[in-house]
């Protein structure tokens, strides 16, 4: 039988989970496609894209120094490599240069096919140029980083993008990227991380808007799903918060019993 | 090349250059400012100074060379007042791979061996892999789990471990972490038995535990080299963390001025603009 | 072949996920042995897994000497450094032993603080070029950190206890707002991540798609 | 003070010295450095690895076998998988690791949602569950709800919430000033504990050397990039 003071979280586990689940699979059907809504943080992306065409210099991006397959950080780099297909598609169409800034080697074919791919399908798969558009610096956080930094002050960038999993050493670029004088948009979910990002580059996501970021410029429908599916337990939370606050000002403490059963 | 641009072109070497002098000067000559005590360290104080003889409290380390200077000042003040309080037994376990070391060198710091008899008022169980699956064997069935101590002397050899079989034989747990173990053991500890859970960290790890601390769900913090010299003042033994407050003052003064001077250049270029 | 392996490791991730979720909730001695029991294997393939980075180090930094790419030299040095504690270690048995203690004290203390501690340097540098309240939201974090940082350092209660009082406030409300619903976030991210590994629908932590 | 002791602070003033040359530019010293610590904290994991399968495990299998207790024996099977892990770095039969890990997996995934759920959402909610007597309250209910709304991200539903997200975002930036400051305040005490050992005597005198290499170095590479 069911343990005494569990039953809240059975409930709660139960009711997410088949939340979650069902809005998986009804958009993975495509019975039901929910709409994210389009994140400032796309449109400081679009932004600083036009102004590096604006101003005829290079664009610099880095998906993170984290593999794709370390468990802690595997989210991210995908939502890193799902923005750089984005990027790579508008910097193909706009003719601006692209150079992408490489640090995990299991990342490295992933991020090349997908920038080659996106030139193709731009109708300028001669801008993709082997090695060059795409660059492996160094496994190694601080080599990466000196690495990187050196690209952005020799080919002088307009926009610089940090995406996925980056530590201590993404200070270092960002700073760098201020005295080049570019417009700098980051997304991080290392919450350590965030405070620097903010107020170094001009606009950042805050953890969980990379994966919206990343579902709302991805075709993949299920994407939309799972952000959608977590959307709906946050507002029952948000729910439970009002109606829980609201009846222990009346002195009510029924929902606080309910959760403690 | 005129010494002002010079130091323009190599600013970022001035400035480390400042942020050492402005660590090193107080540490070599310590200015002796008051140190505020906070009340998330007090509660911790005031549990400790609670416990009865008999009570069990269990110190989890996940202590490393790279935090040790913000965590392990704290290990050693809070083992100290443990080792004051009469009965109490203490239990040292490590879910990080440099903990071991740490303990031991805590436990010599403070002459345990000699005020104490291992194996009947401490012991120290040592590092367990599996991160969370191993505090969760430990508050689960910590027999079941563990035959050795972290020196291979076997559990039954140790007459204070006879009555302690999980969780519910724990009094208090004190975890000093950097990373998200602290975690582990409100998950395994503190939600299914209910067991006092508090917290001694690294200082970017206390947003998050400070949520914890207003909902309740632990019953203190120790905020890094701060909190540490706030609890060695609270014991009477003021030691490196007390030191190297001064230091920390400065350095953050200086930080604030850069932050100032950076934005104070900003807006003037803006305004011209 | 392969395809037997993949399935057979699904299926034991999700009844090993399965039995450990419903263990939390129902009451069964046999469960809870079994719930047990993966949970102390778990442990011990954890043990195992701490010598993957040894393994992975040996095999690249051994091609790196091998062919004699870019930085050789250093790989020697890395690779004799890692046996030499392992050869200590072993000997010695245990880590606590004196003379390990010394080698770790020596070598690994040093090193991983100075290079934990680096980023205050660069913080620093990057405090005078980079963080400008370029927003609004910049201007509001920044006026935050440095009521919050008047709270931390003793300096600020010596100059006037007026600066800490605005930095606990802020302290107050960014706790129980902010950061109430971050925890709450990573609560649901975690569940959601875990059900897609679990049946099978997000396959990168179990070794990519290949 | 032994030879030994003068040996150690030897050492661990010079790596200590060489890993702040990063603040001068990028370096062999700082390479070599990086190499012997990534070398020497592997070197680590695997003695506790080692030690660690002798207790937790082998141990358990000797004394089944003694006893024929069966639950001792039954550590063969973590043994194995233990073994079967590193499979997973050849291209042909990486799949035979997929269990090994799965298990691991199951174990941590179901670990993890059992205390986050319990901890962080209600645990959280019961936390924001406060009578709305004081302004601090009203505050804290009210930015709870924001915040949390900041992170729904459906258009429909943002565009219900109005406004609320955009002050769900400020407040975020007061929590971000709070890691913030502790950022700064973490990394700064463990300079502190690097310097406390550095400033100390015999270490103290190494510095002065240090800084000579350094200025020596500066003062070669730019003669050489003045040279046409």
């Amino acid at each position: 039988m069911l343990i005494a003071g569990r039953y809240a979280w059975t409930a709660i586990t139960l009711i997410f989970s088949i939340l979650m689940l069902t809005f998986l699979y009804l958009s993975s059907k495509r019975i039901y496609v929910p709409q994210i809504r389009e994140h400032p943080g796309v449109r400081a992306i679009v932004e600083a894209i036009g102004r590096a065409v604006e101003m005829g210099r290079p664009i610099s991006y880095s998906p993170g120094i984290a593999s794709i397959y370390s468990t802690k950080y595997a989210a991210d780099t995908a939502a890193g490599l799902t923005i750089l297909n984005y990027t790579a598609r508008e910097t193909a169409k706009t003719g601006a240069k692209l150079i992408v800034g490489i640090a995990p080697p299991t990342v490295l074919p992933i991020a090349e096919d997908i920038v080659r791919t996106a030139y193709l399908m731009e109708g300028r798969p001669e801008d993709y140029i082997e090695e060059e558009t795409v660059q492996f610096y160094s496994p190694n956080q601080w080599g990466f980083a000196t690495s990187y930094v050196g690209m952005m002050h020799r080919e002088h960038v307009a926009a610089n993008f940090l995406f996925g999993e980056h530590a201590a050493e993404a200070m270092v670029i960002a700073e760098s990227g201020a005295t080049v004088g570019a417009m700098q948009v980051a997304g991080s979910t290392n919450v350590y991380q965030l405070p620097f990002f903010l107020v170094a580059c001009d606009y950042t996501l805050i953890g969980e808007d990379e994966f919206a970021a990343a579902a709302y410029l991805s075709p993949d429908p299920v994407q939309k799903g799972i952000i959608f599916g977590q959307d709906l337990t946050k507002i029952i939370c948000a729910i439970m918060i009002v109606i829980g606050a609201l009846l222990t000002t009346a002195g009510i403490d029924l929902l606080s019993r309910i959760l403690s059963m | 090349m005129s010494v002002i641009q010079l130091l323009n072109r190599n600013y970022k070497q001035v400035i480390y250059l400042c942020l050492f002098v402005a660590i090193a000067i107080p540490l070599m000559k310590p200015m002796g400012l008051p140190v505020p005590i906070d009340q998330t360290t007090r509660d911790v104080y005031n549990r400790i100074d609670a416990l009865q003889p008999g009570d069990v409290a269990v110190m989890g380390s996940n202590i490393g060379a790279a935090i040790y200077a913000e965590v392990y000042p704290q290990y050693v003040a809070i083992l100290e007042h443990l080792f004051r309080k009469e009965g109490v037994k203490v239990i040292l376990v490590d879910h990080g791979t440099e903990g071991p070391i740490f303990a031991e060198k805590a436990l010599n710091e403070i002459k345990a061996y000699d005020r104490k008899t291992y194996g009947v008022d401490f012991v120290h169980l040592g590092y367990i892999a599996g991160g969370e699956a191993a505090i969760s064997g430990l508050c689960r069935d910590l027999h079941e789990l563990l035959e050795v101590d972290y020196a291979g002397h076997s559990l039954e050899d140790l007459p204070m471990m006879d009555d302690i079989n999980d969780a519910n034989d724990f009094t208090i747990v004190l975890d000093f972490t950097a990373s998200a173990d602290s975690q582990f053991w409100l998950n395994q500890a503190y939600a299914p038995y209910g067991t006092e859970v508090a917290f001694g960290l690294v200082a970017v790890k206390v947003p998050d535990a400070f949520a914890y601390y207003t909902a309740g769900q632990i019953f203190g913090i120790i905020e890094s080299l701060k909190g540490a010299a706030q609890y060695e003042v609270l014991i009477g033994r003021p030691g490196i963390a007390v030191k190297g407050m001064d230091a920390q003052s400065l350095a953050h003064l200086l930080y604030i001025v850069l932050i100032l001077l950076c934005n104070v250049v900003y807006f003037h270029g803006r305004g011209k603009r | 072949m392969a395809g037997i392996w993949r399935t057979a490791a699904s299926a034991v991730l999700f009844v090993v996920a399965l039995t450990m979720l419903v263990d939390f909730a129902w009451e069964d001695p046999a469960l809870q042995g079994v719930a047990t029991d993966l949970n102390n294997w778990a442990v011990v393939i954890g043990a195992f897994a701490l010598g993957l980075g040894a393994y992975s180090l040996i095999v690249r930094h051994g091609r790196i000497i091998s062919k004699k790419q870019t930085m050789w030299p250093y790989s020697i040095v890395l690779l004799l450094t890692m046996f030499a504690f392992i050869v200590t270690g072993l000997i010695t048995g245990s880590v606590t032993s004196s003379e390990y203690g010394w080698i770790y004290s020596t070598i690994i203390q040093p090193l991983s603080s100075t290079l934990y501690g680096m980023n205050a340097f660069f913080i620093a540098s990057a405090s005078y070029r980079a963080f400008k309240a370029r927003s609004w939201e910049a201007l509001v974090l920044l006026v935050a950190a440095i009521f919050i940082m008047l709270k931390n350092a003793p300096i600020g209660y010596a100059i006037n206890p007026i600066l800490p009082a605005i930095g606990g406030k802020i302290w107050d409300v960014a706790g129980s707002t902010g950061m109430r619903a971050i925890l709450i976030g990573i609560g649901i991210g975690t569940l959601a991540l875990g059900l897609r590994v679990i049946i099978g629908q997000e396959k990168t932590p179990l070794g990519g798609a290949d | 003070m032994t030879g030994v002791d003068m040996l150690a602070v030897l050492i661990s003033t010079t790596l200590i010295l060489m890993m702040y040359t990063i603040l001068y530019r990028e370096n062999p010293a700082f390479r070599l450095g990086e190499h012997i610590m990534v070398g020497s904290t592997v070197g680590h994991a695997v003695v506790l690895a080692v030690f660690q399968v002798r207790d937790l495990a082998w141990k358990k299998v000797q004394s089944g076998l003694a006893t024929g207790d069966i639950g001792g024996i039954a550590y063969v099977i973590p043994m194995i998988l233990g073994i079967l892990l590193y499979f997973q770095f050849s291209r042909k039969y990486r799949h035979i690791s997929r269990i090994s890990l799965a298990l691991m997996l199951g174990v941590g995934i179901a670990l993890s949602i059992r205390g986050l759920l319990f901890v962080n959402v209600i645990g959280q909610i019961k936390g924001a569950c406060k009578p709305l007597t004081s302004i601090e309250n009203v505050v804290y209910m009210v930015g709870v709800v924001c915040v949390l709304l900041y992170f729904v991200y459906e258009r429909r539903a943002s565009k219900v919430a109005g406004p609320l997200p955009k002050i769900g975002r400020y407040l975020l930036m007061l929590t971000m000033g709070s890691y913030f400051a502790n950022s700064i305040m973490g990394r700064v005490s463990i300079v502190i504990g690097t310097l406390n050992n550095l400033l100390t005597v015999p270490a103290f005198y190494l510095i002065p050397v240090a800084l000579l290499i350094v200025i020596a170095d500066a003062l070669t590479r730019r003669r050489k990039a003045a040279e046409p």
